[in-house]
């Protein structure tokens, strides 16, 4: 347990190292003192993870806020949550540093590409480990930061700093939902952290209404997450290096959201409402990303899309309060979804940097390792038993059918939609004739051995992560359920599964036939999507993802840029400023007209002199002199 | 004694430098700063344990003491000006104010009336240092100020002036009804005094104190002046006026609205903190569409002051811990921020946002640095900006929920402007003026760099200040509560 | 009262007040409608001498010599003042050969 | 009181001396009487007594203004360089004798105790002040000034001269203590119409010296129009013995009938206030500026008055005290500053012509600065105490609308004695550096200081009453 700190200290010490060194330290050694931390740490938690005695435990490592009665230590939790986190972020974080050894090779910033890394991995480390709120939001807010720094690598593009800052705000957004949550918990239970304000609202001493709270959290989960309404940031994202676009914006940190629902499960248990809100929403965001993604022609784009419909679907297993599942998912995504940014970041990097699937094609013989692995990759999310993936998906569904068949069903097209567009993708990179340039033609090539070996890991876990919670069906033993059990309420888990049934097999076709279809289409009749120009009607809007940031743009950036005009050039200096001004200005013309009656002549003086004088007499005689 | 030491030590060096005009200025002013920062570091020390306070006849039969003290709340402000004017001095390096004496004495003096506000327990002494580091100031901006520098700062000089007049004749009522026959100033006895007044007595009695203090921090929509000051003045004028000059109204604030009125702060202090957060908002919005970038810092000064007042208004020890933090916090932060600019300025003889852009290819440490600052004005935990605003927002979520929440928009819209600045200027191609950017230099470094690390260990130890400042302010809360 | 003399106690010491104060008001009336400084100034005396003939009446009546000083005191410094109110007068016909106060007004805003 | 006597003979003495001695000796020996007297009626310190016949009436109180008088001289014949256009058709040694005799009357209004006394010096003083606005003799602007102020001054000692009746009518004396007893022991009822007339008529006239609006039309005009030298002597030492008679009057023998004349002094004060400061933004020249700031200064100080506390008195000391070092220093660096651009500008005393003085001369600068800070009020100045003093006058009597007005009035004056500050340091001119004379210099610093300990350190002045 000692050596706990050195979990999140380690990546901080690479990023100190990488980030002060930058400019002069030599590729080579920045990789290594890069990759070395989340190795290292990856060891450790697996000793954790090992050795865990099922006993959760809170280790206060300091005092960090403490005003009047509220106190916000820095303490850290070990429990079976948080462990599990740590081996997904350090297992795939190292695996990317490995793999960014090589994809960044070429790159001049190298070294503070690893250095943000390792500050990644950091606060991600603090959010799963925080034991409060507040030190979570650190990590929250922490990895946001991280996101921006590493969306915008590439700073002199600017559209890419745009993409960055677009992310950093659309998560302040949520982050502000989520601050005024903790006021909330605190105004409430005094305090921020977990152990108490749980078990407080297990013993149910609690005032006001927790579903309030959670909704105001759930708000920081839809910004960090990507769910509507906050989650055009993260197509954008893909602006970033391909390796951050697999730990960042596939991994770890967009499901934070995840964690922190499943974290205070206790909490939304009690808020049923905002239970059902929180499934809508994901149900919602699983469509529309599917939807999108079906007629994205950038490979990462695509990606990205079904990311955000894939987190959808954890929401909407949270939503039926499936959370083991939707952890299972979290987990099962994480690999499979790394893995395919990983091998699309291997192709991109083929390819020279082209992202246009309508470019590519035919490459499985240029780069059999990436072909399989990303073959592997579509399967698994396809949903396509036995690979990780059905298991997964297949559990949520399972829960939603159970707790609302209507969900369900249209689940059930997400998941459809899903399968045809990652087939189209892997089909018209890998089959067909190659559509590029001369130039990039001859310059295909496989990745080097540093990317191939964590497609290859990558690939396997894919396939057996089914494995961490197989279903007793498919002779497994739920271990993620057991495992998790402790933390979780317990749920009616889904029975045993018959694939003849409706509730079995309709995934089952879900999955294959577009996946068949796709195959068809873009195999066998070599059809090639259209380019831009020529796309019309509902596609069209579709492949605009149905002009929401244009929306945003009208409803939000416009009103506030005016705003900000109007206020600058007309209260400031209109209304307020002018009449500050005017003030002085009346003084000015009060004295020019004051300044009349000293004419310089005598007479007059005289005359004013008597007629004050007669005046004063009056005044202050008429009491006595007139009755 | 030493309270004296580090009240007049300042002024000495300075009107040394200004009568003798010796040709290295810069090297005595700095280790007069540097000394002065040493003498202040040892009186908190001692006032860690109990207040310090140094008290002498001034105007007796007025029963005018001057009378200074360190506790809690004024050991934080001494400690920032202290811990800035070094700073402040150091980024004159290697320019033509460095060795210009006149400019270096004006600062030297102006520290001393700054720190003379903070340590003055007579709350006429108050006003008279309150009052003195117009001056200074006046002086500074106007001589050096940038173009119509005449007009705005003398339009700054009187409204502040025309405000503070108002704190004055409230603060001879109150002293007028303290016990005789020599009446007294003495701030407890003020405090004293002033509770046993009706509630509408002290709600004017409120509106004179709050509206000179909303001058200077500024409030909305007392805050004309600052924009253009802060834009017109030398750098080193902006930063003490941003850094210190402003906390002088939250402090005022803090020290004498808060615990000689309460019950007209419970009239009006809704009002006041309304108008504080229609600032932040107001503020804020106004930031995002600057051209220059000074200004563009200044109208995110008066978003940051707004949330300072709205928290001490709300009146909770969080309240008014958060508000002291962030104090020190905006200091740290904004004097960095400026100096970036001032940088920036320097090279490129140009503050016009659209005219930047890629400095970061020529400056990493710049860049670094100027992130760094940046995140700490946007509250990002683990730098000193969170710690101040998590309090205030929640104090001020406490006192009213929709207030909070409107505060709390301050998040997002900060982010928008400062990553805008980010952007703009250091990110993206590089332009014309910025094609030649020399790196930073050393003494640029040496002032950058400290900065940055303060606004990380702020973030990371707030508990060192927050611990010093607690006692006080509980006993301060006493006086209202 | 005896001391006072049959002369004046004849006429009631109101009717002094009354004398003089219409003198007192014809001065100021002088002094407001002429244009000419000399007759102003003449004006000026009349009301000094308004003031005298008044100190008389009342010192003779309370039979207390100090008005009568005070008014030897008054002549004293009426001659004082004629003495430099007419330098100047004569100071300034020399230069612009007039005395009329309405031309006297360089001096303004 | 001794120092009446010798003042006058030395005065006398100085005449004879004009004969032999060049301007400069003179100057220093009138400097050495002066010191001479002040140290005579230092000595007078703490013994309380009545002089000549009862006539005389030594207070610390008086004391004290008499040594403020005296200093003002002292300062203002130290600043005095050549009188008038040209040296050598000029007489110093008249003017000096001048300025002494003019001290003496100055000297009996602060410390009469009987009518007569009062009048006499109202009238040395004030003949002595026609004879020095006009003494430019080839100057027409001074010739007006000396002909309005003499005809407006000798009209208003003829309204005062009648009011003094009136009170000796009703009263039977002209005995301060005495009026005092009489009008204390005589019923409200039984007191003539005419009492509170002539107390009334008695005021008008003081309010007309110490330029009282409406009665200080005459103001700007003389002060603009007399020479420099002696419009600092005007608003120095007449106003000190003005407010000093005046004080005296109000407080002594017609402390009973407060009801009577604290109105018309209450309204008065205000609208002094109102026009003093409102016109002075307009002012295009300096000289002019500082003649209104006169006035309104006269404004404050008649708040004070109004309010009639126990404190008054000393605080009409502190502010006369500090005003005069303040206007001495103003008017002196006008003066030079005038004498210098004579020729190069046309009109020599705008602000215009004060532009760039800082480059060149930054001890003048900073002497002006200050004496305008203290006109200002700024704390660090003696003004601010000035200001402060008379708000807490005022606010003892819980009145409060004069202070609001006095607030706002006194962030206007602000702007105008700032029109100043930024002429000298922030806009472009030429001025090159102007020689002082030793004693010039001396005065000017000494004033300075003096007013910058003020401000630190009030108490030294204000503990010794």
């Amino acid at each position: 347990m000692s050596l706990l700190f050195l979990i999140p200290l380690l990546p901080l010490l690479g990023f100190a190292i990488n980030g002060l060194a930058y400019p002069k330290l030599p590729k080579q050694i920045a990789g290594i003192i890069g990759t070395i931390p989340p190795l290292v740490a990856f060891a450790l938690s697996l000793q954790l993870f090992l050795n865990f005695d099922g006993q959760a435990q809170i280790l206060p490592i300091a005092d960090w806020i403490k005003v009047g009665s509220l106190e916000i230590p820095f303490a850290f939790q070990i429990d079976q949550l948080s462990i599990l986190m740590l081996l997904v972020i350090t297992g795939v974080g190292t695996l990317i540093h490995v793999y960014s050894i090589g994809y960044m090779s070429h790159d001049a910033g190298f070294g503070k590409f690893f250095a943000f890394l390792n500050l990644f991995v950091f606060f991600m480390l603090i959010l799963v480990l925080g034991a409060n709120f507040t030190v979570l939001f650190i990590g929250w807010e922490g990895v946001g930061l991280c996101s921006y720094l590493l969306i915008g690598f590439w700073n002199q593009k600017n559209s890419y700093g745009d993409a960055a800052r677009k992310a950093f705000i659309m998560n302040r957004i949520g982050d502000l939902g989520f601050l005024v949550g903790i006021f909330l918990l605190i105004q409430d239970f005094g305090t921020t952290d977990y152990q108490t304000i749980f078990t407080a609202i297990k013993s149910g001493d609690y005032t006001t209404d927790l579903s309030i709270i959670a909704f105001c959290l759930f708000i920081g989960a839809m910004g960090k997450s990507a769910q509507i309404p906050l989650f055009t940031w993260l197509p954008d994202a893909m602006a970033g290096p391909t390796p951050v676009s697999a730990l960042i914006h596939a991994a770890t940190m967009v499901t934070a959201g995840i964690y922190m629902v499943i974290r205070a499960n206790a909490l939304f248990e009690l808020s049923p409402e905002v239970l059902h809100f929180v499934g809508w929403i994901g149900l919602a965001t699983a469509l529309l990303g599917a939807a999108i993604g079906l007629f994205q022609n950038d490979i990462k784009k695509v990606l990205a899309y079904s990311t955000v419909s894939q987190l959808g679907y954890m929401f909407m297993g949270l939503g039926a309060s499936a959370y083991t599942a939707s952890f299972f998912h979290v987990m099962t995504h994480a690999f499979f979804k790394a893995l395919l940014f990983l091998g699309a970041g291997s192709v991109i990097h083929a390819m020279s940097d082209e992202q246009d699937i309508r470019r590519m094609g035919g490459l499985k013989s240029k780069m059999p390792i990436t072909f399989i692995t990303f073959m592997l990759g579509t399967i698994a999310i396809a949903g396509i038993p036995p690979f990780a993936g059905f298991f997964s998906k297949d559990e949520i569904l399972a829960s939603l059918y159970h707790h609302d068949p209507v969900m369900w069903s249209l689940a059930i097209v997400g998941s459809a939609l899903t399968s045809f567009y990652m087939f189209r993708v892997f089909i018209l990179t890998f089959y067909g004739e190659f559509r590029g340039t001369e130039k990039q033609a001859h310059h295909l090539h496989e990745s080097p051995i540093t990317m191939t070996l964590p497609l290859i890991i990558l690939a396997v876990f894919s396939v057996g992560g089914g494995l961490i919670n197989l279903p007793h069906f498919a002779g497994g033993n739920e271990f993620l359920a057991h495992w998790l059990a402790p933390l979780l309420p317990e749920a009616g888990a889904a029975g045993e599964v018959n694939f003849l049934s409706l509730e079995g097999g309709a995934p089952l076709l879900a999955a294959f036939l577009p996946a068949f279809l796709a195959i068809y289409v873009f195999g066998m009749q070599k059809s090639v999507p259209s380019e831009d120009a020529e796309i019309s009607g509902i596609q069209k809007i579709i492949y605009h993802k149905f002009y929401i940031d244009e929306l945003y743009d009208m409803l939000f950036v416009k009103p506030i840029a005016f705003l900000s005009n109007f206020f600058f050039q007309m209260i400031d200096f209109l209304v307020i400023d002018l009449f500050v001004e005017g003030l002085g200005r009346f003084v000015k013309y009060a004295s020019s007209e004051f300044r009349r009656a000293q004419t310089g002549n005598v007479g007059i003086y005289l005359f004013c002199m008597v007629a004050a004088i007669v005046v004063i007499l009056f005044v202050s005689l008429k009491s006595t002199i007139l009755p | 004694m030493y309270l004296l030491f580090i009240l007049l030590f300042p002024l000495l060096i300075g009107s040394a430098l200004l009568i003798f005009k010796p040709k290295n200025a810069f090297v005595l002013s700095l280790a007069a700063s540097i000394i002065e920062l040493a003498a202040t570091a040892f009186v908190l020390q001692q006032a860690s344990s109990n207040p310090v306070s140094f008290s002498a006849p001034w105007l007796a039969s007025e029963g005018l003491y001057f009378s200074l003290y360190v506790d809690g709340i004024s050991g934080v402000l001494i400690g920032l000006c202290a811990l800035l004017v070094p700073f402040i001095i150091a980024t004159t390096a290697n320019t033509d104010r460095a060795n210009n004496s006149q400019f270096q004495g004006l600062m030297l003096a102006m520290q001393t009336a700054l720190m003379g506000a903070f340590l003055a327990k007579d709350a006429f002494l108050f006003y008279f240092f309150f009052e003195a580091s117009l001056l200074p100031i006046y002086f500074l901006a106007a001589i050096y100020g940038g173009e119509n520098k005449n007009a705005i700062t003398f339009k700054f000089f009187v409204y502040t002036l025309f405000g503070s007049l108002f704190f004055l004749i409230a603060l001879v009522y109150v002293y007028l009804l303290t016990p005789g026959p020599f009446h007294s100033a003495d701030i407890e006895v003020l405090y004293q005094t002033a509770k046993g007044l009706s509630a509408d007595q002290q709600g004017y009695l409120f509106a004179a104190f709050f509206l000179a203090f909303a001058i200077k921090m500024p409030v909305f929509p007392f805050h004309t002046w600052q924009p253009d000051t802060y834009t017109v003045a030398p750098a080193q004028g902006t930063m003490l006026l941003s850094g210190i000059m402003l906390k002088m109204g939250t402090y005022g604030v803090i020290r004498f609205v808060l615990p000689m009125f309460p019950l007209g702060v419970a009239t009006w202090g809704l009002t006041a903190s309304v108008l504080s957060v229609i600032g932040i908002i107001y503020g804020s919005i106004i930031a995002i569409q600057q051209k220059d970038a000074k200004r563009l810092l200044a109208y995110s000064s008066f978003a940051h002051v707004g949330l300072m007042s709205a928290g001490i208004l709300s009146g909770s020890i969080e309240g008014i811990q958060g508000a002291l933090y962030q104090m020190l916090s905006h200091g740290i932060n904004i004097i960095g921020l400026f100096f970036v600019i001032e940088i920036i300025e320097r090279r490129t003889k140009s503050r016009e946002i659209a005219q930047l852009g890629g400095i970061t290819q020529f400056s990493y440490p710049l860049t670094v640095t100027f992130v760094i600052l940046s995140l700490g004005s946007v509250a990002l935990p683990l730098t000193n900006g969170f710690i101040g605003e998590f309090l205030l927002l929640k104090s001020v979520f406490d006192q009213n929920v929709t207030l909070g929440i409107i505060a709390g928009i301050t998040i997002i819209l900060g982010a928008v402007y400062t990553l805008r600045l980010i952007q703009k200027s250091m990110f993206g191609n590089v332009s014309r003026i910025t094609s030649d950017f020399a790196d930073l230099t050393f003494a640029e470094k040496a002032v950058l760099i400290p900065l940055s690390v303060l606004v990380i260990l702020g973030g990371v130890f707030p508990s060192t200040v927050l611990g010093f400042s607690e006692p006080a302010v509980q006993q301060l809360i006493q006086w209202f509560k | 009262m005896q001391s006072i003399p049959e002369i004046i106690r004849t006429i009631p010491l109101t009717h002094y007040i009354m004398l003089s104060s219409a003198l007192f008001c014809i001065g100021i009336m002088g002094v407001l409608t002429r244009r000419n400084a000399i007759i102003v100034f003449m004006a000026i005396e009349l009301m000094l001498n308004a003031v005298n003939l008044l100190l008389a009446a009342f010192s003779s009546y309370y039979s207390d010599p100090a008005g009568q000083i005070f008014v030897f005191f008054i002549m004293a410094v009426a001659a004082a003042e004629v003495a430099v109110g007419l330098a100047i007068i004569v100071m300034i016909y020399r230069n612009i050969q007039s005395i009329d106060i309405g031309v006297l007004n360089k001096l303004k805003n | 009181m001794n120092s009446i006597i010798a003042l006058s003979l030395l005065g006398i003495l100085n005449l004879f001396l004009g004969f032999w001695l060049s301007r400069k000796t003179i100057q220093a020996a009138t400097l050495l009487f002066l010191a001479g007297s002040m140290a005579l009626t230092a000595m007078d310190w703490n013994h309380e007594m009545l002089w000549y016949g009862r006539m005389f009436h030594t207070t610390n109180t008086s004391i004290s203004f008499s040594l403020i008088i005296q200093l003002a001289a002292f300062m203002v014949v130290s600043f005095s360089k050549g009188f008038g256009i040209d040296e050598e058709h000029t007489h110093p040694a008249e003017y000096y004798a001048i300025l002494l005799f003019s001290v003496v009357g100055a000297i009996l209004m602060v410390s009469f105790d009987h009518l007569i006394m009062f009048f006499v010096g109202l009238e040395i003083l004030s003949v002595a002040m026609y004879v020095l606005t006009g003494s430019d003799k080839r100057n027409l602007r001074s010739n007006e000034a000396a002909l309005k102020y003499f005809l407006m001054g000798s009209f208003a000692t003829g309204i005062l001269l009648f009011g003094i009746t009136l009170v000796y009518g009703a009263t039977r004396s002209f005995y301060l203590t005495n009026i005092a007893e009489v009008i204390a022991t005589t019923p409200q009822a039984s007191t003539p119409v005419f009492l509170s007339i002539g107390v009334l008529l008695i005021i008008v006239g003081f309010l007309f010296k110490i330029s009282a609006a409406p009665f200080h039309f005459w103001t700007p005009d003389v002060y603009e129009g007399a020479p420099t030298i002696f419009t600092m002597f005007m608003s120095t030492v007449v106003k000190a013995a003005g407010f000093a008679a005046l004080y005296q009057m109000l407080t002594g023998p017609f402390g009973s009938l407060y009801g009577t004349w604290v109105y018309p002094i209450y309204y008065i004060s205000m609208l002094t206030l109102l026009v003093g400061n409102i016109t002075a933004v307009y002012q295009q020249s300096v000289k002019r500026m500082l003649a209104y700031s006169s006035i309104s200064h006269a404004g404050y100080l008649l708040i004070t008055l109004s309010s009639n506390q126990a404190s008054t008195s000393s605080t009409i000391l502190y502010y006369s005290l500090s005003y005069t070092l303040a206007t001495i220093v103003a008017f002196g660096v006008v003066m030079l500053v005038a004498e210098y651009q004579t020729g190069r500008t046309e009109k020599p005393e705008n602000f215009s012509s004060f532009e760039g003085l800082a480059k060149q001369n930054p001890g003048l600068a900073f002497c002006f600065t200050i004496s305008l800070l203290s006109l200002a009020g700024i704390p660090l100045t003696a003004g601010f105490w000035g200001k402060f003093f008379v708000f807490s006058d005022i606010f003892n009597r819980h009145v409060y609308y004069p202070v609001i007005l006095a607030i706002i009035m006194s962030a206007i004056g602000v702007y105008y004695y700032f029109k100043g500050i930024i002429a000298i340091y922030f806009k472009e001119g030429d001025i090159e550096r102007i020689e002082l004379p030793a004693l010039v210099k001396f005065a000017m610093w000494a004033c300075t200081l003096g007013t910058l300990l003020l401000g630190v350190y009030p108490s030294i002045v204000k503990n010794l009453f």
